[in-house]
């Protein structure tokens, strides 16, 4: 069977999001292959009624938006979509700065958005993780529950991406300099 | 004067959670572009409305009100440049008043992208396969699983409880004083540096030379740092009150 | 999209077995256009590493019987892997707080807890049973596997039971008084 298959039957298994590491460690190939065999695997789903979400290095399988409506039809659990203006603005920054710290979120909005980053916690829309560089601080970033919430198989898929990253990054880059 | 001729804008009625929302919205109210100029004539706007939440006195607002006052320092610095183009700003009030306005482009630029964000959020999802149940739980432990090990989760649980209600942290409230003290400073030096210009505004002597407009711009920057009194904090001083009583004496002989 | 896709989508949705009538019931459609569909779908699937399982007048998806061997070190990864520090914390409330909402666990860590939820109950750490007061919310308990595990017969032999307890009631009256 082929590298494709067996990684559509591993995601399929798995149910959630799953690292590529991983998925190279459980199929003992490569991480470049695991990419590659990725890349066939959505040209196979196009069109068709499963999707693959990617975000950072890891994937996850979940059924295309077009059939949204659908599933939404079958489900049992209300869902809630509602979002204050605060966790609005909160979300676009962590969406748009995947990997953003408070201090920086604080800085855009002009107030403390502790509550509002605690809140999104909980509902799951975004995580907390150690900063790298520092290991003091933390960093937020969507989830996999966000993108697919949004309609979109990867954050580049989300409105005006590429454009509003660049009015951020240039902004901010001034910012960089001027500290 | 033009300065009461231009519309009063309604801000009261709405909620802003922070200053830099109040401030594009009254940019944005105003069709201006964020710069100094827009700024300088929003100040008045802007300042009436920390007056009007000052009015309505609730503690859960005191951290957020600080916020709004922080960035009402720079407003002033930056209004009191446009009605007196002889003050000088050191470098450390220019740094403030160029970091504000990235601040308002960098939210200006979050704002809008929260509306398409809003707009297609749960529109349309990709779902989630629902949980899946391939093979029945085996129980499979792992050695962490003692009574000392959880006893020692679940304090660190505990340890990291959602406290009942936010305090005001302490940094917020020594922030409050501060800001006393800088709108102080802020008005000593204003004030001194009014003098210096009239200073040299007197010196010339010479009524062909004595602008009309300069007097207006003097009169208003006096009405502003009234709202100011009212509004904020009682910071000026009665001495200082009477440095501006001269200049009105002066004010009067103009005209 | 085509019918097969509709298909394909709603049975990897649902996971388990769902009857030919029940599908052409939510897509709008005949048996007989859903069991044409299938027969494509099933086509479109050969070689995959996903499979139709037929039962009765019900199909499922399913993963491929060549994937057996690789869904068995996987299961096996799953089991054995070193739970981490998230995981024994939350294991911690449910022995703490038998009966305990997947909300209330979300509140009191700070985080969403639903994958670590899974991997619980997969390990046969915890189960979950449905609440009888809102049958659409499950209530999260030790099994007794993990009691007898920890040597212990009954749940207030844990160290400060009462007081945990009391701490931990505490914060959950109080979300509920805060939304």
């Amino acid at each position: 069977m082929e590298l494709e298959s067996k990684i559509e039957g591993l995601l399929f298994y798995k149910g959630e999001d799953v690292s590529i590491n991983k998925i190279a460690e459980l199929l003992k190939v490569s991480t470049s292959e695991v990419k590659e065999a990725l890349a066939k695997l959505d040209q196979t789903l196009a069109s068709r009624g499963v999707t693959i979400i990617y975000k950072d290095d890891s994937v996850m399988l979940g059924i295309s938006r077009d059939l949204s409506p659908l599933i939404e039809s079958i489900r049992k659990d209300e869902m809630t979509r509602e979002l204050s203006k605060a966790s609005l603005e909160t979300l676009s920054i962590i969406l748009y700065k995947s990997g953003v710290a408070r201090s920086e979120i604080d800085y855009i909005r002009g107030v403390n958005s502790s509550f509002i980053l605690r809140n999104l916690l909980v509902r799951g829309l975004i995580e907390k993780l150690p900063d790298e560089k520092d290991t003091r601080r933390f960093l937020y970033k969507p989830t996999f529950d966000t993108l697919s919430f949004m309609g979109v198989t990867s954050l580049d898929e989300l409105p005006n991406y590429i454009d509003v990253r660049a009015q951020l990054g240039l902004v901010i880059n001034q910012d960089e300099n001027h500290d | 004067m033009d300065e009461n001729n231009t519309p009063i804008y309604e801000v009261k009625s709405a909620v802003f959670e922070g200053p830099l929302e109040l401030l594009l919205s009254l940019i944005e109210q105003r069709k201006l572009f964020v710069n100094d100029i827009a700024l300088a004539q929003v100040t008045d706007d802007y300042i009436s409305y920390i007056k009007s939440l000052n009015n309505t006195p609730n503690e859960k607002h005191i951290a957020d009100v600080s916020y709004f006052i922080l960035v009402a320092s720079t407003l002033i610095l930056i209004k009191s440049k446009s009605l007196l183009p002889s003050l000088t700003l050191t470098e450390d009030e220019k740094d403030n008043i160029s970091d504000l306005e990235r601040r308002l482009e960098l939210y200006k630029i979050i704002k809008n992208a929260s509306i398409d964000i809003k707009s297609n959020f749960g529109a349309k999802i990709i779902f989630r396969p629902l949980e899946r149940s391939w093979s029945d739980p085996f129980f499979s432990p792992d050695d962490m699983i003692t009574i000392s090990s959880m006893e020692l989760s679940i304090n660190s649980v505990l340890a990291n409880l959602p406290k009942k209600e936010e305090k005001l942290p302490e940094v917020e409230i020594r922030k409050i004083i501060n800001i006393d003290e800088v709108i102080n400073s802020l008005t000593v030096r204003i004030q001194n540096a009014m003098n210096i210009s009239f200073r040299d505004f007197a010196k010339s002597h010479n009524a062909q030379d004595i602008n009309e407009a300069r007097v207006h711009v003097i009169v208003s920057f006096l009405a502003m740092l009234e709202l100011v009194r009212e509004g904020i904090i009682d910071v000026i001083q009665n001495a200082s009150f009477e440095d501006i009583q001269i200049n009105k004496q002066v004010e009067e002989k103009a005209q």
